[in-house]
């Protein structure tokens, strides 16, 4: 088909008759599997469900305000009240159910254990648990949006959240579920990486994608746990009355917020680290050359995640935090900066002199570079005290944080749903259509979010309803923008779709990659591997004697 | 590029303004600088080593001078711009001894400010241009932030504690003040209009005590006053005596005086008796309120006429 | 110490001896507690200082981290080191608040939180 | 691979490959020692999420008692030092007990196994037997959490620290007691595993986890211990 540009390699096993996807069959035998690929591919169908829910509000939200007067062909169509509920579920739904379990959950249940040789996740009944802990998580949280809404914002501030109508303490606890199943996701996937890397694979000879799912996990064991203990906390307080956060009983706010970032800026990190884990897959395998500074990214992953747990004080800048801290907060926020730009001038060295080639992975993959580079970019203003006063509660901050979580995490995840496609269902997706929903991704977030950015610096606060005039012509090209967006999309959920039917058979290396999971078939057989695999060479050896081996 | 500015920033109301400004340009473009370093190579790499078939790329593993270059020179970077956000930093926070203080509370959807001479103002406030002010804010439900992106100041405002804010205003006219902290249904309504008045019209506006009078009918902000002011202390609305005579019924009544003579209770009699209270003082009571001259503004009297009247 | 584990004998005198160690320590602490050190302060850091003491004792000797793979006793340290982390900031913010407050505030008037709410105005 | 203790806990059988044959012996593990330390780091990792969140707890706390120090010391002269310590020491058996049944786990020695088990299942009991006897007592007094704090004659009337502090004592000692019970749960499986002769030297991965855990449970009462009764 489309991917003739590459050299194809054949796998020396035909296309087997049995795979996991057919292996057994019937809803039970999916319901009770403990194989890692069928609970990542039904972790894949629940978070592209809560992807399309998620999606579904942000354009209800970008619709409230296309103009000042909320009407819809000459009517109000919506109130203050519904437009709090709709920005505060969109923000529970991407952030909970849809971007933290999403790579992890899908892609790295999935290809992990492949990439390390290995036939299954270190705990399989662990896995399946934590799909269904997520499941459950879901179920409490669409529950509360239906019997009564939440407005509170995703990020729960007190006393707000301890004071508001509606099902807060339901939906809090949806999110403590989902941050089991999170937790239990990171332990397996760091006994995995531990213990079950196939005969002669170092620690530096683990692909990058496993480096950076490493460091979420780390960051998934170490900070989850504390917002769990500070949502079930929160539940108390609203409910039973505390008088830790809720300032009407003498609590101090600001303590909750400290608790809060200190989970939540970490978990940016468990948005954004497999995103560049994804990233380091693609270079090199579409530019066909060796990763240039491997161990740097390596390293730079795991300082990411640990830097992550000391700079969560920078957004609470002007939220009552003792000066002191402010200063101090800013400081360590700045090194932030350095294994990111790491990482970008590394992948920019792989291109050069690379034999580069621009199939639907690749087009994701320059996309977040761009995209990330701005991203990035944008959080130095927040980073500096004096601008991030100005700044701060922007539609900046919006704009700012939409570059770094869906500019990259979620392009990237589309890159790696992309890539992995083959190897998942055992079929090559339309590579025109592939290609053009990447382009319109791109136009259509740049469009949506890019112009958030002017709004923020003229002074627009975020999470307005009503808002000046001035700012109605940004405000409706950013609304067009979620259009094209949502019509991106929607393309590209109709050309995978329709591979599952008409796609060609794919070989079991369509790419030419040089990771493990490309040794066996595509799709991969119940337990992976015919033969147990053994490394032989540093990953991302693009020389021309490479020996295939299994 | 001052156009540039003009464009992305909001009008400088400020010296502390152009300041931040000045910073946020800086790092706009370095930014820019930093964003084509990124994406120029990108492109030219993408186009100059597009897919040849058969073509065999290098074995490039690391460069330990590149790599050690790109990740002290961003050091370097990031202390320098850590210094330069600290220095404007250290300006915010600290108010000059001089400053005027207006007592800031928020509540759900509103702003009341209050001058250091008990004028108060709902919504509005005035300041003088050229002049530091200090707004010490505390909230009485849920957080809120008190932001004026003309002067680029913010800062939350917390139940249970006071936060503080302060700017020197350089430029007349009206500025907004927004919420910027997510309070619930009314939070993009809940602004305040911030006006920078030369000094004569600040003087004026004081004169005349705020808005506050505005948002009450006569009666009810007479009350507030009967409340404000102390006169509840001495005068019951209930008809009860005590140190002073009830007001309930008072009006249109006539009263005997402690020399003997009598007199009308009307607005006449009311207003001479918030002024010169001991002149003519109703037989019984004793002669021990305190003049309210200069104390009370004319919409206070009027109020507070408009009370008694309504007390029948 | 490999050879701790090959005999069940030295083992158990091994455990024993822990026990005794963590219940003399849980006899200082409680007779600590009688005794006042200066301040509060004071006795609350010898109290937890004696607590972490028996909590390392703890898993050195009956959780195996002596003995066992170097892996697991650096996620129990990592575990203790970001709670240290969570602590260690959050107290930053907290125990450096006060000094930085506006000083000489005037005292919140009662009824300048009282007037707005006599007229909510939406 | 170097030799390490943990290897020969094994007794020497972990990694000579007769242990393909054990019924335990999951499929995509290379070999039972794989296997056990897979299980062990995993326990590790899941007892390091259990320190978290209830440094959680410790971390509001410490915050409450710099809020309400007077409160606090007042509080906790209602908690009685002799049931505090008393606890302590039947958690420090127990976890001396736990240890010993570890060890006669790995040494074949399935009587003494029972017994240990037993004996940590006694102290458990005896533990929250005690515990029932101080939530009565506070009950009695109206010592309890949250808006249901009823206690008349504090030292400072009105004020919300006698009530933070023992809303954080039922809450803590509270979720520390469901872990109790939570052991009471697994060790009584193990019994019940013991029984059946499921355990030997080659395979009594159960009995090491679950020993882990009692001693996290363990060590999670040496801090509540200092930090609520002793307190002054």
């Amino acid at each position: 088909m489309e991917h003739t540009l590459t050299s194809a390699h054949t796998g020396e096993h035909p296309r087997p008759e049995k795979n996991y996807l057919n292996e057994t069959t019937g809803i039970w035998s999916w319901m009770s599997t403990l194989d890692h690929k069928r609970i990542g591919v039904m972790y894949l169908v629940g978070i592209l469900t809560a992807f399309m829910i998620g999606g579904t509000f942000a354009l209800l939200v970008r619709l409230a305000l296309l103009n000042p007067q909320h009407t819809l062909f000459g009517k109000v169509w919506v109130t203050a009240e519904m437009y709090n509920r709709f920005f505060t579920l969109h923000g529970v739904v991407m952030v909970f159910l849809f971007i933290i379990p999403s790579i992890p959950g899908s892609l790295t249940n999935v290809i992990l254990p492949l990439m390390l040789g290995a036939k299954d996740v270190a705990f399989p009944r662990l896995n399946l648990m934590s799909f269904y802990l997520w499941v459950v998580g879901a179920i409490m949280g669409v529950t509360s949006m239906i019997v009564g809404a939440v407005d509170t914002g995703w990020t729960f501030y007190t006393p707000y959240s301890t004071s508001t109508d509606g099902t807060v303490s339901l939906m809090v606890m949806a999110a403590f579920v989902l941050g089991f199943s999170s937790i239990l996701t990171g332990l397996n996937f760091i006994a995995t990486v531990h213990k079950l890397r196939a005969p002669g694979m170092g620690w530096f000879d683990m692909p990058l994608f496993v480096w950076g799912m490493y460091s979420t996990a780390v960051i998934q064991i170490l900070a989850t746990p504390v917002l769990a203990i500070t949502l079930v906390l929160l539940a108390i307080e609203r409910s039973f009355g505390i008088g830790i956060f809720d300032a009407r009983l003498g609590g101090d706010p600001v303590l909750f917020q400290h608790f809060f970032w200190f989970y939540s800026h970490p978990a940016v990190y468990i948005m954004i680290l497999p995103g560049m884990a994804i990233i380091s897959e693609l270079i090199p395998t579409f530019c066909r050359k060796t990763m240039f500074g491997y161990r740097a990214i390596a390293y730079s992953s795991v300082s990411l995640a640990l830097v992550s747990f000391i700079v969560w004080g920078h957004h609470m800048f002007v939220a009552g935090q003792s000066q002191l801290a402010n200063v101090v907060f800013s400081a360590l926020t700045f090194l932030v900066a350095i294994p990111s730009g790491v990482k970008v001038f590394n992948w920019l060295s792989t291109m050069y002199k690379g034999n580069i080639s621009f199939e639907t992975p690749m087009v994701y993959a320059l996309s977040f570079l761009f995209l990330f580079a701005i991203g990035g970019l944008t959080g130095i203003f927040f980073a500096t005290l004096s601008v991030d006063i100005h700044l701060t509660d922007t539609y900046f901050v919006v704009a700012h944080f939409h570059y770094v979580m869906m500019g990259s995490t979620v392009i990237a995840f589309f890159g790696g749903l992309h890539y992995w496609w083959p190897k998942i269902t055992g079929r090559m997706y339309n590579e025109f259509w592939g290609r053009l929903g990447a382009v319109l991704v791109f136009i259509g977030f740049n469009m949506t979010f890019g112009s958030q950015f002017i709004m923020g610096s003229q002074g627009m606060p975020r999470r307005y309803f009503n808002y000046l005039d001035q700012f109605q012509p940004i405000h409706a090209f950013s609304t067009y923008g979620s259009w094209v967006l949502g019509v991106a999309f929607l393309i590209t959920a109709i050309n995978l779709l329709a591979s599952l039917k008409t796609g060609a058979l794919a070989p079991p290396n369509p790419w030419g990659g040089t990771t493990m999971e490309w040794m066996t078939d595509s799709p991969p057989i119940m337990h992976n591997f015919h033969d147990q695999p053994v490394l032989e060479r540093e990953p991302y050896d693009y020389r021309p004697k490479r020996v295939t081996h299994v | 590029m001052e156009w540039l500015r003009a464009w992305m920033l909001p009008p400088q109301g400020s010296e502390f303004a152009k300041e931040i400004d000045f910073v946020y340009m800086g790092i706009f473009w370095l930014s820019v600088v930093l964003f084509f370093g990124i994406v120029i190579p990108m492109s030219y790499f993408a186009w100059r080593y597009r897919f040849v078939p058969g073509r065999v790329t290098p074995h490039q593993t690391h460069n330990t001078t590149l790599e050690v270059l790109w990740s002290v020179l961003p050091l370097l970077l990031c202390v320098g711009l850590f210094f330069w956000g600290l220095v404007g930093y250290l300006k915010y926070i600290v108010a000059p001894g001089e400053a005027m203080e207006i007592q800031v509370t928020a509540q759900k959807w509103q702003w009341a400010f209050e001058y250091p001479d008990g004028t108060r103002s709902l919504n509005e406030v005035h300041v003088p241009v050229n002049k530091p002010v200090r707004f010490v804010m505390t909230s009485v439900d849920v957080l809120h932030d008190f932001y004026v992106p003309d002067m680029r100041v913010k800062m939350d405002v917390i139940p249970n504690r006071y936060t503080q804010i302060w700017f020197t205003p350089t430029v007349t006219g009206e500025k907004v003040s927004t919420c910027a902290e997510y309070c619930g249904k009314g939070h993009s309504d809940m602004r305040a209009k911030v006006f920078v008045d030369t000094q004569a019209d600040y003087d004026k506006w004081m004169a005349t005590g705020g808005t506050e009078y505005t948002q009450y009918p006569p009666e009810e902000w007479g009350k507030i006053q009967w409340e404000r002011k102390g006169c509840q202390t001495c005068h019951n609305i209930d008809g009860t005596r005590s140190k002073g005579p009830s007001w309930k019924g008072i009006f249109g009544k006539m009263e005997k005086l402690n020399n003997g003579s009598t007199v009308l209770v009307d607005e006449n009699y009311l207003r001479e008796s918030m002024l010169q209270p001991n002149a003519k003082v109703v037989d019984g009571f004793e002669a021990i309120m305190p003049t309210f001259q200069g104390l009370l503004r004319q919409n206070e009297m009027d109020g507070l006429i408009a009370f008694i009247k309504s007390l029948q | 110490m490999s050879t701790h584990a090959h005999d069940p004998k030295k083992e158990t005198r091994i455990y024993v001896a822990t026990l005794v160690t963590l219940l003399i320590l849980t006899l200082i602490t409680v007779g600590a507690s009688y005794i006042q050190f200066g301040s509060s302060t004071a006795n609350v850091v010898i109290a937890l200082t004696i607590a972490t003491i028996k909590a390392i004792v703890v898993a050195l000797f009956f959780m195996h981290l002596l003995y066992d793979k170097p892996v697991n006793a650096l996620a129990a340290v990592a575990g203790f080191l970001f709670l240290g982390i969570l602590l260690l900031f959050t107290l930053l913010d907290i125990g450096s608040r006060d000094g930085l407050e506006p000083q000489n505030l005037r005292a919140p008037d009662p009824a300048a939180a009282a007037a707005p709410a006599a007229a909510p105005k939406e | 691979m170097s030799t390490t203790p943990a290897d020969l806990q094994h007794g020497g059988h972990g990694a000579d490959g007769h242990d393909e044959h054990n019924a335990y012996h999951q499929h995509h593990f290379a070999t039972m020692e794989q296997q056990f330390d897979t299980s062990k780091l995993g326990m590790w990792l899941f007892l390091v999420t259990e320190v978290l969140t209830f440094g959680g707890l410790f971390a509001g706390f410490g915050i409450l008692q710099g809020r309400y120090p007077q409160e606090f010391i007042e509080a906790h002269e209602h908690l009685q030092r002799l049931y505090g310590a008393t606890n302590t020491v039947v958690l420090l058996v127990s976890s001396f007990t736990m240890v010993m049944a570890v060890l006669a786990a790995r040494t074949n020695q399935k009587k003494k196994l029972l017994v240990y088990l037993a004996l940590t299942i006694l102290c458990a009991c005896i533990f929250m037997c005690i515990k029932y006897v101080e939530y009565s007592h506070k009950y009695h007094e109206g010592l309890l959490p949250f808006q249901w704090y009823s206690h008349e004659g504090d030292g400072i009337p009105g004020s919300h620290g006698y009530q933070a502090f023992f809303s954080f004592y039922f809450m803590m000692t509270g979720l520390h007691g469901i872990h109790v019970l939570t052991g009471i749960g697994f060790l009584s499986w193990l019994m019940v595993r013991a029984s059946r002769d499921e355990f030997s030297s080659t395979y009594y991965t159960p009995v090491d986890l679950v020993g882990l855990f009692w001693h996290l449970v363990d060590l999670v009462w040496i801090y509540l211990f200092p930090l609520y009764y002793l307190i002054s």
